[in-house]
């Protein structure tokens, strides 16, 4: 008993048991979201899904978490075997990474630093070298191709994300993600993406380049989690799911839980950026730490929920008009709108 | 046994340099994928010898015959020229009602056989739902093709609903044996004209939700039009029949240029692509030309149905089929994928002594490597889908 | 258009055509499903579904037309010969039965579900049921046999034929030599042929 | 155009290249010898009154007697008129020339004839089995065929 209490006020330890939090929320928030794609996908199909684990298959995601962890774990003869073990782990890693800095509530943040913006591009970028090395590890030619596309599509995609987070930086002059958040607390017309707490002259000429920002953001935030209609480094119908062609079992479900808590990461950041974090949208009714957590998930849930909605609408972009649409459409209005928002700030 | 002559196209991998602005020289080499036969996107066993040069497709070699059936081969074999249907059938198994039309038509001319009028009614509103039905897995897979899944559940539910009609009407979803030769199987059951009409009323604004959905829509516009454009010339060289060379503005239907039964009677036309997002035959203008078909087959199912004339199904059903020695017959009908030739040549016998069917599927695919050259791998699979092969008949 | 009317033609029209078939997608999202639970809820076969195939044996006068129109071969028929001392009954048409049917397998695993074995039948014996849900684990049991008779009748009516052809063959003989005896007896022995001359 | 004018057309043109003509079955047909297929089908694709530009079918065929033949189904999406020829050869000289030279489409066609009936097509670009793996024994659409006992060490007659 003594031992557990020292074992508790060590704080090493007690660092370690609170970064398990995020992985429990992780799995937790990747088991919903993968029920809520699946019904979603099926509704909008005229389909039910799942309906026979548990009411309406509510456990049909914990069985399906099980059988790929009891899965053999296959790895193909001519891999590159260091590094086809390691990829989904890098990938894992760097969409975990990010939780760190995700402000969760007012008091509950994996690490307050005032690189947050910056250290989220940072780390999210961690995630293309494990598909990269998935991809080369692989020793597939398709996984190569869907490495390599993942490559292209998530550098180019970072830009347009960079430069809308400078641009919300630029607003509320933090780099710090419970700053930003803090900057916009008070109710739903306090948020970026209306303006932020500005003056009503400044709030309203901001206002539809702050809509715009957030638009772009929100568009290359799906292809950075390579969902559809940017799906071209899995691409099912060209490359057979790309660079995880190859894996099985709980490697596979490494990568699954890493796509699903990138979809979280996003959303959260395009939430904390743009929508006012964990502030509640009505000023100070049932706002608080722990209606923050509650605010910030949901918030990002529907986020989420949107992103589901245009994956099962949408066809697939080519890998030119992918690069297309980040090169000569989201970057040049993402600049345009920097650049003005700069003006109407210095005014 | 025949020696096989040398093969030519063992591929010569082509390796070049490229400078990279450090100064380097880096080596480059094309590279050979196979795609398939196990490739979602190749509707079924296809492969594709892709030789590559990034995303470039360099060349494109098919390898078809993992689906052969044997069905020239089966057809001697048979013991009457009846049992040969169900195989006919089996060919093009999305749109099986045709097959069987063709191989029954063929017989009959053979054997000088005039079916009753109410028989050539059913005939084509048969051959009407079915090519809806065949039409509607083509938009459907092509979605899927594109990235799209929401749109082939869509035209499944459609589909259904026709495979419904065809159920009630003669017991089978998918291979009816339902077109004999000389007549059918079944009359048309009671219900069978409300509920025709019923799913003809359904399915006029769901042909405009998919065209809202997918055919009109900027993304998959950018996917497919100016891709894979096969010119008018090269399609006739290679005999492109059907949806495949209407899109590439040859307007040419043998419904109306050669014609059987009572198309001549109907009002209809025959939908030509136009090249209204891109280039005349490109994907599009493919894709464009099935979806203003099924249009075209409503109209021609309504008027079957209102001009349906009473009479029997089974009047000029023949006891022994046999039809004269050396009598030789090539008879050539619309099917869904277009031309769809039965050469059919008699010994005297109740068995066939040749039948080469000529399938649609078998030989717009082999305009494919013309097309597919200088395209990317997604536009490949674009491509492929366009042509809408099925492999049944491929491979026969 | 202008190369830059294009540019931002292209943008507004691709997010038009998006969000219409958003539009679509969330119609959908709350209109009812199309699919049925399956093994809960069954479809409703129509009257004239052709599934797994019967054989009324009963009524089968094993005349093997049914077995020639199988375009894949997956009906055996043996049939033994009746002596005219057996009755075998009346079909339901009333047509006599001249036949045993001591074996009438399906190989249902071969079945194409055609439907060509169920016209020529005279009797009406063999018919497509409703019945769909019948997979086997072990695909031997996918031959059904619809024959009715045991070991012992087979070998009986195969004996008692054996017997009553060589009664006939016996009788025929019998018959034959009568005939001879006859013939020898009223026509004089044949002169051999004269010489030619 | 008449099959008879056809015919006449090509008679005057190519004379001993046109063996047969037969009008009394259902589609009349013209033997042509095997080595001038080529330039045979070239004019009929190229001269204008007769623009036969779309090969329909091509198929061969064992006669079962020793005589293998190719019959091709021509027509024309100008002129809206068909013709059939013909083309034997013997077993122990299986040779035809190719018309993939002229269409496009006779390519997988005469792969095909070739891997079923081992009609060898002179000038083909690309000679090689399409249905058949490629190092099938026999041809499997002959009267005579027999099946090969093994494949690859699997059992071949079912």
């Amino acid at each position: 008993m003594e031992f557990i209490q020292t074992l508790l006020a060590n704080e090493l330890v007690v660092s370690i048991l609170l970064s398990l939090l995020p992985l429990i929320f992780i799995i937790a928030y990747a088991l919903v979201v993968l029920y809520t794609e699946m019904k979603v996908a099926a509704h909008i199909q005229d389909r039910v899904a799942y309906m026979r684990t548990g009411w309406h298959g509510l456990l049909q995601p914990i069985a399906d978490m099980l059988k790929l962890l009891q899965k053999e774990d296959i790895i193909p003869d001519k891999a590159d075997k260091l590094l086809f073990r390691l990829a989904p782990i890098i990938a894992f890693v760097g969409t975990y990474a990010a939780y760190a800095v995700l402000p969760f509530s007012s008091i509950y943040i994996g690490s307050n630093i005032n690189l947050g913006a910056f250290f989220l591009v940072a780390v999210g970028s961690l995630v293309v070298v494990g598909i990269l090395m998935a991809g080369w590890a692989s020793n597939n030619k398709w996984s190569l191709f869907g490495g390599v596309r993942s490559a292209a599509q998530m550098i180019s995609y970072e830009i347009p994300t960079a430069i809308a987070i400078i641009i919300v930086v630029m607003i509320t002059g933090s780099l710090n993600l419970q700053d930003v958040t803090k900057f916009q607390d008070g109710g739903i017309g306090n948020w970026v993406v209306f303006g932020g707490p500005l003056p009503w002259s400044q709030k309203l000429m901001l206002m539809p380049f702050t809509i715009i920002t957030f638009f772009i953001l929100f568009v290359s935030s799906i292809a950075e989690v390579n969902r559809t209609p940017f799906d071209l480094p899995e691409a099912e119908s060209e490359l057979v799911q790309g660079f995880n062609t190859e894996y099985s079992g709980m490697r596979f479900a490494m990568f699954y839980l890493s796509e699903y808590a990138n979809l979280f990461t996003v959303s959260a950041v395009g939430v904390a950026l743009f929508l006012g974090g964990w502030s509640s949208p009505f000023g100070t009714f049932m706002s608080g730490p722990v209606w923050g957590i509650f605010w910030f998930v949901a918030k990002s849930y529907v986020f989420v929920l949107i992103q589901i909605w245009v994956r099962w609408t949408l066809p697939r972009l080519r890998v030119d008009q992918l690069m297309y649409v980040s090169w000569k459409v989201l970057t040049p209005w993402l600049f345009a709108c920097l650049l003005s928002v700069g003006l109407i700030l210095v005014l | 046994m025949l020696q096989p002559p040398t093969l030519p196209t063992d591929y010569t991998v082509k390796q070049g340099h490229i400078k990279t602005s450090t100064g380097k020289t880096i080596r480059t080499e094309e590279m050979i994928i196979n795609m398939g036969p196990q490739h979602p996107s190749t509707h079924g066993v296809l492969r594709l010898e892709i030789v590559v040069d990034g995303e470039i497709i360099v060349d494109c070699i098919p390898h078809i015959g993992y689906l052969h059936r044997c069905f020239e081969k089966h057809c001697e074999h048979m013991t009457n020229y009846q049992q040969v249907i169900p195989y006919a059938d089996r060919m093009d198994y999305c749109s099986a009602m045709t097959n069987e039309w063709a191989f029954a038509l063929a017989a009959e001319r053979l054997l000088k056989i005039e079916v009753p009028e109410r028989v050539e009614y059913i005939r084509v509103i048969m051959a009407e739902l079915q090519r809806i039905a065949s039409h509607l897995i083509a938009v459907g897979t092509y979605g899927i093709d594109s990235g799209a899944f929401t749109p082939f559940l869509y035209t499944f539910i459609d589909r259904e609903k026709i495979l419904d009609l065809f159920e009630m009407t003669c017991g089978a979803r998918l291979l009816y044996n339902y077109i004999w030769i000389g007549g059918l199987s079944h009359d048309l059951p009671p219900k069978f004209m409300e509920q025709a009409k019923d799913f003809i009323r359904y399915f006029r604004p769901r042909l405009k939700m998919l065209n809202d959905l997918l055919s009109y829509n900027e993304i998959f516009v950018k996917r497919t039009a100016n891709v894979g454009v096969l010119p008018k010339d090269v399609a006739i060289n290679y005999a492109v029949s059907g949806p495949q060379l209407r899109g590439s503005g040859v307007n040419w239907d043998l419904r109306r240029d050669d014609p059987y039964s009572i198309y001549h009677k109907l009002e209809w036309e025959p939908q030509v692509g136009k090249g209204e997002m891109g280039t005349v035959g490109d994907c599009w203008d493919r894709h464009i030309v099935r979806m203003h078909e099924m249009e075209q087959c409503l109209n021609i199912i309504e008027q079957a149905l209102a001009g349906l004339p009473e009479g029997n199904v089974k009047a000029a059903i023949p006891k022994r089929i046999r039809p004269e020695k050396d009598a030789e017959i090539y008879i050539r009908t619309e099917s869904s994928r277009g031309e769809l030739g039965f050469y059919i040549v008699s010994d005297g016998t109740a068995s066939p002594f040749r039948v080469k069917a000529r399938g649609p599927a078998f030989v717009n695919l082999s305009v494919l490597p013309e097309i597919a050259k200088g395209g990317m791998i997604a536009d490949l699979v674009l491509i492929a889908g366009s042509i809408d092969i099925v492999l049944g008949e491929v491979d026969r | 258009m202008s190369a830059v009317g294009t540019y931002f033609y292209g943008i507004f029209h691709s997010l038009y055509t998006v969000v219409v078939g958003m539009k679509i997608t969330i119609e959908h999202l709350f209109t009812r499903s199309a699919t049925v639970q399956y093994p809960t809820v069954k479809m409703k076969i129509p009257e004239r579904a052709r599934n797994r195939l019967y054989v009324n044996i009963d009524d089968c006068i094993g005349c093997d037309q049914c077995s020639m129109a199988c375009p894949v071969d997956c009906i055996t028929i043996d049939t033994i010969k009746s002596t005219p001392d057996v009755d075998l009954g009346l079909t339901s048409k009333n047509t006599k039965k001249r036949l045993y049917v001591p074996r009438f397998d399906i190989d249902i695993a071969k079945c194409c579900y055609c439907g060509l074995c169920v016209w020529p039948c005279p009797t009406d014996c063999i018919v497509m049921t409703d019945v769909y849900e019948f997979s086997e684990f072990d695909r031997k049991n996918l031959i059904y046999s619809f024959s009715n008779m045991t070991v012992e009748e087979i070998t009986t009516a195969e004996e008692r034929l054996k017997k009553y052809d060589e009664e006939q063959a016996a009788k025929k003989a019998a018959i034959a030599a009568a005939e001879k005896a006859a013939a020898s007896i009223t026509q004089p022995p044949q002169k051999p042929e004269s010489p030619a001359s | 155009m008449t099959a008879q004018e056809i015919f006449d057309i090509l008679k005057t043109k190519f004379g001993d290249a046109i063996i047969e003509t037969k009008f009394d079955t259902m589609q009349p047909w013209v033997r042509i010898a095997p080595n001038k297929t080529k330039e045979l089908c070239s004019f009929l694709r190229d001269d204008t009154a007769l623009q036969f530009d779309y090969l329909s079918c091509l198929s061969g065929m064992d006669y079962s007697n020793g005589t293998f033949g190719v019959v091709y189904h021509l027509a024309s999406i100008v002129h809206k008129h068909k013709i059939v020829l013909k083309t034997f050869c013997t077993k122990d000289n299986l040779h035809i020339q190719s018309v993939s030279a002229v269409w496009g489409t006779a390519n997988w066609h005469e792969r095909e004839a070739f891997d079923l009936y081992g009609i060898i097509f002179d000038e083909h670009p690309d000679l090689r089995r399409l249905l058949m793996p490629d190092d099938w024994e026999g041809h499997p659409l002959r009267k005579d065929y027999k099946v090969q006992e093994f494949y690859h060490g699997m059992k071949v007659p079912y």
